[in-house]
């Protein structure tokens, strides 16, 4: 008999448990939850073009292997991509979250784009001038962290 | 001799089951068999050490001689061997693995 | 002896120094005047899942009972008088290859194991 | 030459839990992230690792038992069968993320999709697992594995600046823009990649595989107490790389080639090649361990006959478990779930399922019937309960710190 009271508080315990879970994750996100979201976002993508200025350096300075440097861009492309997905799936809930919103939305853009074309640069001087841009990037994306922290 | 129809016994049906006093108050559960070996060679069961706990395993912290490191001792102490005793077979004249009526009187 | 800290679950190893198995549970007999003595080490899947009950022990019983040779034959049973001797192992006085073959063992063996090529050459 | 052989089985064990592919980017994200703000991290979680694993290793000589032979006769068939399921669900997970994390490795020198190298790595691994001696196994990929010194030399020719480096060291906690609860999940992350419960596992059944006898127990502790720290060393080397390169670019680090960049940095191609190669050794090695302890702990538990030094017809039931293991490993990474993601999840549980495993170890490594008057002494049994006393600190705030922080994310 005790052994079943037991089993039914574990149970009842596990249950609410779980309902709590489903609730945190079902309820409609607002602003706080945003601005992590936003943040997040953020860090991705100023990783991902961060570690595309850095490959492309080592690529400028000979440092790198071809497949090593293709495969550290696809990465980073890929968590830029996937930085952007997120952005456009969220709807932003108030006008705070709109503002930050446009303000990450464009850089990303432009982000995705130098990183693409420092992975697919055949010459160093576009090499160059796509990492130069990716650092320029960086240092947006990392004002932006700094201020949104 | 157990009858012919009436499987033999299993260590583990005895194991876990209660032992009552001739009261019929609750002595333990047993939780090992101390044997020894008899004139035709045989591991015969001198007693059963009974503890008052429901953790069954005692890690080997039933035995007399003590050795483990302190914080372990103290757990085992604590935890387990609250009332540790030991009950000689004979005392147990109508054991078996269902019915388990103890001692005439406490051991 | 303690029986239970000393046997049960301890690793059986044959003359060789071979397992055998585990002690899974331990068949007790009676004397003429009723003391249980230890009879014989029982080994295998059909002793371990009766001893742990349940479902799942009822499962892990029914799985090697259905695997064995010939139903209803119950675990595999070792003498005690084999024994000789108990350590860190419980020792057996004799090879593995004189006691019946594991059952999961023998069809993993036949069906799997010996259909793969280098299965006989040790590494 | 035989000297250095002789230890292969310890930085080999260590190797698998210090340097796979979990800790690999575990610890280059810790430091990234807290700069060596984690160092008594790993200073702590070699001590332990150490000390149990001096223990199991001895328990082993002595006797010739294993440590979940241990297990078994110590907590009873159902006890051991839950952490069995327990220690059996890490290891097949972290098996799987080790093929991943070889895949990795091979990607990154050939820019072929990892997931195209899984099932050619399975293959190989098995075929090794099956054919090679055991002993050439641990020596060529122990060694190879200390390829990863690389990460050492890449620190120095980095130019650190040490002086912050020892301030985060002695003074440790989060720094800006990171919160306790992430500073304290990546500890136990660490903490428990130190001790995962399959190096005991891999540790004791080698030393049985090895033959170890009470003659050995010299040998027994050279390897532990030069393998793991070396282990330990290597885990550390890059976490200061990764500190020293990405800390002040504010950069996280979550992927293999991130990673090694630092190597590249520092010594060009060569030093890349360098740290490629170790990883693949590496990640090799904690994939044959992990492998292999999916067998030893199955056969252990029941008895079975286990071991590379019979043949695979004479330990069928090992073998198969084996492949078993093998192959759902693949099969999880065939979800293209991520291997880096999925050693992340498994150090969380293995936090959980590791009290079950020391406690028997500690009790055992006390007992005189296995052990004679080589039982623990003062030290190892004062240093033994308070590893057990963090563990089971670990344990239980493991899994609490995984849904606060969710998975250190913040």
């Amino acid at each position: 008999m005790r052994g079943r009271g037991r089993m039914w508080i574990a149970a009842t315990a596990l249950v609410l448990l779980w309902t709590g879970f489903a609730y945190d994750l079902s309820r409609p996100p607002d602003g706080s939850d945003y601005h992590r979201t936003v943040l997040q976002i953020t860090r991705t993508a100023h990783d991902a073009a961060a570690t595309g200025a850095l490959i492309g350096r080592q690529q400028l300075d000979g440092q790198v292997f071809g497949p090593f440097a293709v495969s550290a861009y696809r990465d980073a492309t890929r968590a830029m991509g996937s930085a952007r997905r997120r952005l456009t799936e969220q709807a932003p809930p108030d006008g705070t979250s709109m503002a930050q919103r446009d303000r990450i939305a464009p850089i990303l853009g432009a982000a995705a784009d130098h990183l693409g074309d420092a992975a697919s640069a055949r010459d160093d001087a576009r090499l160059r001038a796509a990492v130069d841009d990716l650092e320029h990037d960086v240092r947006q994306l990392a004002t932006l962290l700094r201020a949104w922290q | 001799m157990p009858p012919e129809h009436e499987a033999p016994w299993r260590v583990s049906m005895l194991l876990r089951s209660e032992v009552r006093d001739g009261a019929g108050r609750v002595l333990g559960r047993i939780a090992d068999l101390e044997t020894r070996r008899d004139p035709q060679g045989r591991e015969t069961v001198e007693a059963v050490v009974i503890t008052a706990g429901r953790w069954g395993r005692l890690l080997g912290y039933e035995r007399r001689e003590r050795t483990g490191p302190w914080l372990l001792e103290q757990l085992a102490r604590y935890v387990l061997r609250r009332r540790t005793g030991r009950v000689p077979w004979r005392d147990l004249p109508q054991a078996s693995p269902d019915r388990h009526e103890g001692p005439p009187g406490p051991a | 002896m303690l029986v239970a800290f000393q046997l049960l679950d301890r690793q059986i190893l044959d003359r060789d120094g071979r397992p055998v198995g585990k002690v899974d549970d331990i068949e007790l007999g009676r004397t003429e005047v009723g003391v249980p003595y230890v009879a014989a080490l029982l080994v295998g899947q059909q002793a371990l899942g009766d001893r742990i009950g349940g479902a799942l022990g009822r499962w892990i019983a029914g799985v090697a009972r259905r695997l064995a040779p010939a139903p209803g034959r119950g675990p595999m049973r070792i003498g005690f008088d084999l024994v000789a001797g108990v350590d860190s192992a419980v020792n057996l006085s004799v090879s593995r290859d004189q006691l019946p073959d594991p059952p999961l063992e023998a069809w993993l063996r036949d069906h799997v194991i010996d259909r793969i090529p280098g299965a006989g050459h040790a590494s | 030459m035989k000297r250095v052989l002789s230890i292969a089985l310890g930085i080999l064990t260590a190797i698998g839990g210090f340097v796979d592919i979990g800790d690999i980017v575990a610890n280059s994200e810790a430091g990234a992230r807290f700069g060596v703000a984690h160092a008594w991290v790993l200073a702590v979680g070699v001590v332990g690792i150490c000390s149990y694993a001096e223990m199991s290793g001895r328990v082993s000589a002595v006797s010739g038992r294993a440590v979940f032979d241990l297990v078994r006769e110590r907590l009873g068939p159902r006890v051991a069968l839950a952490n069995l399921a327990g220690s059996l669900l890490v290891t097949v997970l972290t098996l799987g993320a080790e093929l991943g994390g070889v895949g990795l490795a091979l990607q990154l020198a050939s820019s072929v999709d990892y997931l195209l190298w899984v099932p050619v790595v399975a293959v190989v691994l098995w075929v090794a697992l099956w054919r090679v001696k055991f002993s050439m196994l641990e020596n060529v990929f122990g060694l190879t594995g200390l390829v990863l010194i690389v990460f050492v030399v890449a620190f120095l020719r980095l130019r650190p600046d040490t002086g912050a480096l020892w301030h985060q060291a002695t003074d440790p906690g989060p720094p800006a823009g990171e919160d306790w609860g992430t500073y304290w999940f990546f500890a136990v992350a660490l903490f428990a990649s130190a001790l995962t419960p399959y190096e005991v596992f891999f540790f004791s059944s080698g030393a049985v595989e090895e033959q170890w006898t009470a003659k050995d127990l010299r040998t027994a502790r050279f390897n532990v107490f030069l393998g793991f720290p070396l282990g330990g060393l290597l885990a550390f080397a890059i976490m200061l790389s990764s500190a020293t390169v990405f800390g002040p670019r504010q950069m996280s680090v979550d992927t293999l080639a991130q990673v090694a960049m630092p190597t590249a940095l520092a010594l060009g191609k060569l030093g890349l090649a360098a740290a490629i190669l170790g990883f693949f050794a590496a990640t090799f090695g904690a994939a044959m361990e992990t492998g292999l302890s999916t067998g030893y702990t199955v056969a252990q538990y029941f008895g079975w006959d286990w071991g590379k030094l019979r043949r695979p017809r004479d330990a069928a039931r090992f073998h198969t478990v084996l492949i078993i293991g093998i192959v759902v490993g693949v099969a999880l990474l065939m979800t293209t779930i991520d291997p880096i993601q999925l050693t992340e999840y498994t150090l969380v549980f293995s936090a959980v399922a590791l009290p079950l495993t020391y406690l028997p170890i500690l009790v055992v490594a006390n007992d005189r019937d296995y052990l004679g008057d080589r039982v623990n002494g003062r030290l190892a049994n004062s240093v033994g309960s308070v590893y057990l006393i963090v563990v089971v600190a670990a344990a239980v705030a493991a899994i609490p710190l995984m849904l606060i922080t969710r998975m250190g994310g913040g």
